[in-house]
């Protein structure tokens, strides 16, 4: 039994069965891709998975709890953490308060009102910020708005961010897509980084095969709706069913 | 029944003003992305083209008349117009008596001028500033423009009648067979209904049917996409907020008739049109239309001294009322798309 | 001090010494000169300044940290007025329970108006606040005449319990007072020609606009105020933040509703009367077009802005024709005529001229409001000494 | 407690005194109190003229503000002198009042309580005005006396015509010269009832504010006391500005007569839109429909045009009453042609009743021999005076509202000018048109000096 269980998720969009029979596991500590051609039913599987999408039937447990029609911020302190496909930060703050308020999710939970402490009173928040920036080597940048960091910067703020609260699924939904090489790379080694220093289960929805091929211990691959096969990454390389699905795909 | 067929008319009607005003203010938001406070200015601009018109066309001699005596007691100096002298007094009569109906001719022109010139002089420069700094500017020249007005006409409302051969009311009544006289609407609310009904049709086809129409369609879906394209899309923005300047002048013009205007009277309108715009949908062209027409046929039918009597006060909130149970069961208004003004 | 960084601690310290000494800054020119009628420092307008600086303040809370424009903020002002004068009426003249029930009153209204307004963001957001102020106010000059005198106002009346007071024989209405000293009382000192209005009532409401701004700066700087300030960066990420952004948008509009009520209610507190007007979208407009005007989302711009709005209704409104030919009498006749002609379109009824054209040039020229203005100011005369002084984000 | 309130033109004699030379500052405490608020001690005396110049009813304002100029020009010596020539008491000598050169304030009420409170309390705070005077309606009028009546100052109250003034919400530092919706409808309910008949039903669209309901309860009161009957009456928000939805279902309610109790805009959008509905042509139980307006104005009259012919109403004063109804109205031609011969067209009654009441402050004052709100009062208290327009006219002691004839009028069918809009139909008595003080409840309190 895995830490996040998906079972016989199925969703239908009028006429399109956009997801049938989905089953899988994300086995704790592992790193797990969910790859598929377009129209796969990714982004749908997603949905479902962050609470933006009741699939019609199965079921969706996350540590033995249902994340079903939760909203994002319950999901989120279930402890799971969601890296977008564009990075999603906080603009107008600086690196730093980027960095706390995660920290504050964690600590003081959905809500707290504390409108009258100074927010660089509370040590342990600004100790655990620190470092967790120096951990992502942006230390040096902690007075920038983090709207004029680079796009590669970003994506490190916003990874350290999701694992400045400790969470217990880092969920990557695309974090390349549409990133030059360069960062692309940059980003891979972050994540194999993060991956061996830290115990965390990571799930990552992913078109580019060799962003998946160089992360996952294990693959899943998505066609029609439906999983075609799961294995790890050696065994998908050479695997019919999947150079199938892909250049029938480009036919 | 027929209390109710004349509160629908008369919805209509209302409607009708509500939606044209909406429409320019939708024009100018959907094309660009401006949240424009002086839009009721515009109307208010587009009235006073009519009285402008007027005295125009009244610019007079005096000649004293020793038979009368003014307040003073002296001998009264009566106003004799030029267009008297020149057509002789049956003709001139008669185009002063129409000088509403002139004024569209004499509005158009001027409107674009205005709104060409104010997009080119001031907004342009607000496109890519926060809707906050777009509001402050906005009112601001709304207040300046009012003052403006002010300081030349008065504050005091004018007189500015419709012909006389609109004056008086069609019997819908004896119409559709019912008792006549039972069912009577003016004459000119009639003209302003078809007259806003024919404008918001010409702004959708030239919309729909024009190339220019379709970059601005696509502009407003896209801004981006279609300036890549190599599509000059600014000075088609331009002529847009002259079209919607237009479009706000002529609702003003025709509405003198209705109530004589004031310099304040596009501040009259402005919340108004703003909540038919948002109940509309931002940026949803049918949307505003729809809205105005919703929200006109609510505010005639809670006016009714039958609902009155079970709901005091209906009538001074149903407008808002509405607006916010369309708001909370429609997020985005009755037609708006997603997106839009959201933050 | 007091929990403030330097920084902070020093702009409380100047907003303090302004309120302190505004009956003598505010009356630069000596009483009898020419320029007398531009001095601000008597006690109605001072009250006006902190008072609107209250609502401003609050209202840049809502607006200035999470970027939800409130199109009815009045609502909250009048609800505050009305219940202020009830509490002058029914208990006591003595302002602190109206001080503190108008503002009560008025976060209550706040949760009821924004538990429903706060379903939609953006301008939706803004069009239903502005449609429940609407309504409250046109109710509230018409329907509710009972509880809210109409269009008239609510006023104290001679024969109104005021079960907490003593009988009152007097013959006349007794003025708002705290524990006997009446806001209307003032202290006159008059050194060479000037004369300085030091008045009961305005240092109670400096006082309390003191304090509202402290709290304010600490909210800006809490936990709290950077989670708004979050929701108005990136409301989607702040939600898979596992932050739930409903409460703390509904806390904060409470707050910045009960800015408005503590303002509404230091209104009736300095002069008994509560119009419905003050509910009217034109009010709540104003509160925006000061926020804006002084600089959003910086602690004393919506002070400055407020304070500039309420000099140009009160001073430039007031200056008359007259006046002009007394100023330029010293220029030969036609000269005179001409100058006077000149400027007369601006003043006295054409006040609405000026405000409207400085609404223009202020933010033509200077888009992050007055507080820009200071800020290039300063950076002008500190050029010189170092040009690497770091620009923290406008706070 | 010592009271530390002072009055501001104390404070500048004494200080004119005590700082002469001086550097060391003066600190005044109570017992260098004055007499009375705002005691004028040098040699000018300042009045607060409070009138609308922004809103709506800027052009009522600044007709106001013309016959204040007027006024101290007249007080002060200068021009032809005015209604002081035809004034009854002839305390007033054109030096001034009590000898000091009237000196004036002007704000902007901007017909809004709030704002019209704001701008009277800096003229008294600042300016040192011992009146304030002016506004044109009434939410700003019992606004503006409540707060003189708080501060210690009088106050003269310009166009207000609701009953509460000097009714529910009168002052003892305020008066009214002005007269009001009971005059209204006690004078206008005989002329109906002759012209059109006592077997009439009555459809009342009325203002949702305070005027609004008084005028409609007069009217009502008086109308149905001549045998007519009121079929509905409804309530339009005072922020309507297309009355169509109101008016469109007059003609099929039974009703045969529309009183629109409407001021200033709301009364030219009514009217207008009643007039386009055809109301005025129309029929109804077999009589000619008819429309009323109850309270008239010039200016309102301009704004309709050519709607207001043929309709009746009443004013408090008209630029034409001396030349129709003989020298009973001595004063008006006197008036008229001075304000004419100033600004070049007649006057308005909001100018006319401003004129008065500036002048029959300052002649108060003169009989009293002192500026203290106190003396005022005594002297205008059950006042009898001739000669300002109105013919012989009371201002009465228990309430401060004066009594003098009312003018019913009808718009005119062809008007020689654009200010000829009224012709004066009757004229009813003042006798008529006196009440019992205690009707309208209130308390008048006592005066109130300030200091």
């Amino acid at each position: 039994m895995g830490i996040l269980d998906i079972k016989d998720v199925g969703k239908r969009f009028g006429g399109l069965q956009a997801l049938s029979d989905v089953t899988l596991n994300v086995e704790e500590n592992t790193c797990h891709a969910i790859i598929g051609p377009n129209g796969a039913g990714k982004s749908t599987l997603l949905n479902c998975l962050i609470g933006k999408l009741i699939p019609d039937t199965g079921s969706v447990m996350f540590d033995g709890q249902s994340v079903l029609g939760r909203t994002p911020y319950e999901i989120n302190q279930l402890g799971i953490s969601r890296v977008f496909q564009t990075p999603e930060i906080f603009g107008d703050l600086t690196v730093f308060e980027n960095m706390m308020i995660p920290i504050f999710a964690k600590r003081d939970g959905a809500f707290a009102l504390d409108a009258i402490s100074d927010f660089m009173s509370h040590k342990d928040v600004v100790e655990q910020a620190e470092n967790e920036l120096e951990e992502m080597n942006m230390a040096d940048k902690r007075h920038m708005h983090a709207a004029s960091l680079s796009r590669g910067d970003k994506r490190r703020l916003e990874i350290g961010m999701c694992l400045s609260q400790q969470p217990r699924l880092l969920l990557l939904d695309e974090p390349t897509a549409g990133m030059a090489r360069a960062d692309t790379n940059n980003t891979i080694d972050l994540l194999k980084e993060i991956k061996e220093e830290r115990d965390i289960t990571i799930a990552i929805i992913e078109h580019d095969m060799h962003v998946v091929f160089s992360l996952a211990d294990r693959i899943t691959v998505l066609a029609q709706g439906t999983p075609l096969v799961e294995d790890v990454p050696e065994k998908i390389k050479g695997h019919p069913k999947v150079k199938e699905a892909y250049l029938g795909e480009s036919a | 029944m027929d209390q109710i067929i004349l509160q629908i008319l008369n919805g209509l009607d209302k409607g009708s003003a509500y939606a044209l005003i909406a429409l320019g203010l939708t024009l100018i938001f959907g094309t660009l992305g401006v949240v424009n406070f002086a839009h009721g200015a515009l109307f208010m601009l587009g009235a006073f083209c009519a009285v402008t018109l007027s005295r125009i066309l009244t610019i007079s001699h005096t000649v004293i008349d020793e038979t009368k005596k003014d307040f003073l007691g002296n001998p009264l100096k009566v106003e004799v117009p030029y267009v008297n002298d020149w057509f002789g007094e049956a003709t001139g009569q008669a185009i002063i008596d129409w000088s509403v109906p002139l004024s569209i001719l004499f509005a158009i022109p001027v409107m674009i001028a205005i709104g060409v010139i104010m997009e080119r002089g001031l907004i342009k420069h607000f496109y890519k500033r926060p809707h906050a700094d777009q509001i402050l500017v906005t009112f601001g020249l709304a207040i300046v423009l009012q003052e403006i007005v002010k300081y030349y006409y008065g504050a005091n409302q004018i007189p500015t009648p419709a012909p006389e051969a609109f004056i008086g009311s069609f019997d819908f009544g004896a119409l559709i067979g019912m008792d006549p006289g039972s069912i009577i609407y003016p004459y000119w609310r009639i003209v302003y209904f078809c007259f806003a009904m024919v404008l918001i049709g010409a702004v959708f086809a030239f919309l729909q049917f024009t190339t220019f129409g379709m970059v601005v369609r696509a502009g407003m879906a896209d801004r981006e996409t279609v300036g890549l394209l190599g599509i000059n899309i600014d000075r088609r923005f331009t002529v847009m907020f002259g079209i919607a300047a237009a479009v706000a002048g002529l609702a003003g013009v025709m509405y003198t008739p209705i109530n004589p205007p004031n310099y304040h009277m596009g501040m009259d309108f402005l919340v108004i049109s703003f909540v038919v715009v948002v109940v509309g949908g931002m940026g949803s062209l049918p949307g505003a239309i729809l809205a105005g027409l919703v929200l006109g046929i609510l505010e005639s039918f809670a006016s009714m001294r039958q609902v009155i009597e079970v709901l005091p006060g209906i009538n001074q909130v149903v407008i808002y009322l509405a607006a916010i149970i369309i708001l909370l069961t429609r997020p985005r208004g009755l037609m708006g798309r997603k997106g839009v003004m959201e933050d | 001090m007091l929990g403030l960084s330097k920084k902070d601690t020093s702009l409380l310290i100047a907003v303090a010494v302004l309120v302190a000494l505004a009956p003598v800054l505010l009356n630069p020119f000596p009483e009898n000169s020419a320029l007398a009628q531009f001095n601000a420092g008597y006690p109605d307008l001072m009250q006006r300044f902190v008072i609107f600086g209250i609502f401003a303040i609050g209202f840049n809370i809502l607006f200035g940290l999470t970027g939800y424009l409130s199109f009815g903020h009045a609502a909250f002002l009048g609800a505050g007025s009305y219940a202020g004068v009830w509490m002058l009426k029914l208990l006591t003249i003595n302002v602190i329970p109206a001080i503190l029930i108008s503002t009560v009153v008025a976060g209550l209204f706040a949760i009821l108006i924004g538990y429903i307004s706060l379903r939609r963001s953006g301008i939706y957001f803004s069009i239903l606040t502005l449609a429940f102020a609407q309504m409250s106010f046109a109710l509230a000059a018409s329907v509710l005449t009972p509880i809210t005198g109409g269009e008239t106002g609510l006023q104290t009346a001679l024969n109104d319990p005021r079960i907490l007071d003593g009988v009152n024989d007097s013959g006349n209405i007794p003025a708002p007072n705290l524990f006997g000293l009446e806001m209307g009382d003032s202290l006159q000192v008059n050194v060479a020609g000037w004369l300085w209005t030091f008045n009961a009532g305005y240092y109670v409401a400096g006082i309390i606009m003191l304090i509202a701004f402290y709290v304010a700066i600490r909210i800006f700087r809490s936990p709290f105020g950077i989670m708004l300030r979050a929701i108005k960066s990136n409301q989607q990420r702040l939600n898979y933040t596992g932050l739930n952004t409903r409460p703390y948008m509904l806390a904060c509009f409470v707050i910045s509703g009960m800015y408005a009520g503590l303002a509404g209610g230091l209104m009736v507190a300095m002069d008994p009367l509560a119009g419905a007007e003050r509910m009217q979208w034109t009010a709540s407009g104003e509160v925006v077009l000061m926020t804006i005007l002084g600089g959003v989302g910086t602690l004393i711009g919506p002070v400055l802005g407020a304070g500039l709005i309420k000099y140009f209704e009160n001073i430039f409104s007031k200056i008359n024709s007259n006046l002009l030919h007394k100023w330029f009498s010293f220029l030969p006749d036609g000269l005179e005529d001409f100058v006077v002609t000149i400027i007369y379109p601006f003043i006295g009824k054409g006040w609405h001229l000026t405000l409207g054209l400085m609404f223009m040039g202020v933010i033509i020229f200077l888009p992050g409001g007055l507080v820009e203005l200071g800020q290039r100011i300063s950076r002008s005369f500190s050029k010189n000494k170092n040009d690497a002084a770091e620009q923290k984000p406008a706070e | 407690m010592s009271k530390t309130t002072l009055t501001r033109r104390g404070v500048l004699k004494s200080g004119a005194v005590a700082g002469a030379g001086v550097a060391l500052p003066t600190i005044f405490t109570a017992s260098s109190a004055a007499a009375y608020m705002n005691e004028p001690t040098g040699s000018s005396v300042t009045l607060g003229f409070n009138v609308p110049q922004t809103g709506p009813y800027a052009d009522e304002g600044a007709d106001e503000l013309r016959a204040y100029m007027l006024a101290v020009e007249h007080l002060n010596g200068e021009g032809d002198g005015g209604m002081m020539n035809t004034f009854s008491s002839k305390a007033l000598t054109g030096n001034g009042i009590l000898g000091k050169k009237v000196e004036y304030v002007t704000g902007d009420t901007q017909t809004k309580p709030d704002a019209a409170r704001a701008s009277a309390r800096s003229m008294i705070e600042k300016d040192g005005a011992i009146m304030i005077t002016g506004g044109s309606s009434s939410g700003v009028a019992v606004a503006v006396q409540a707060l003189c009546q708080e501060a210690g100052v009088v106050f003269m109250a310009g166009l207000t015509h609701s009953n509460d003034t000097t009714g529910k919400d009168k002052k003892a530092n305020g008066f009214r010269h002005f007269f009001n919706s009971y005059m209204t409808g006690a004078a206008l309910a005989p002329i109906l009832a002759n012209e059109y008949g006592k077997d009439r039903k009555a459809y009342h669209l009325t203002a949702d504010y305070n005027w609004g309901y008084t005028t409609e309860e007069a009217v009502r009161t008086s109308t149905e006391a001549m045998g007519w009957e009121t079929v509905a009456a409804v309530k339009t928000p005072l922020a309507t500005t297309d009355f169509s939805s109101f008016i469109a279902p007059v003609l099929n309610s039974g009703a045969d007569v529309l009183v629109l109790n409407h001021y200033g805009g709301n009364m030219v959008n009514s009217l207008t839109s009643a007039v386009q509905f055809g109301l005025r042509a129309a029929e109804a139980n077999g009589k000619q429909f008819q429309v009323v307006v109850p309270l008239y104005s010039r200016l309102m009259a301009q704004g309709a045009g050519k709607n207001v012919a043929g309709i009746y109403g009443t004013t408090n004063w008209h630029w034409s009453l001396e030349n129709v109804a003989g020298s009973r109205y001595v004063g008006t031609n006197a008036f008229v042609q001075s304000f004419g011969a100033k600004y070049g067209f007649p006057p308005s009654q909001a100018a006319h009743t401003t004129y008065c009441q500036t002048l029959l402050y300052a002649d108060a004052c003169q009989r009293a021999g002192t500026f203290n709100p106190c003396g005022v009062q005594e002297a205008l208290a059950d006042f009898e005076f001739d000669g300002l327009g109105n013919g012989p006219t009371l201002y009465r002691g228990s309430d401060h509202q004066c009594f003098k004839d009312a003018l019913v009028v009808r718009g005119k069918e062809n008007p020689d000018s654009q200010f000829d809009l009224l012709e004066t139909v009757d004229i009813t008595p003042r006798e008529a048109l006196t009440y019992d003080p205690a009707i309208f409840g209130g308390e008048l309190g006592t005066c109130n000096p300030g200091a």
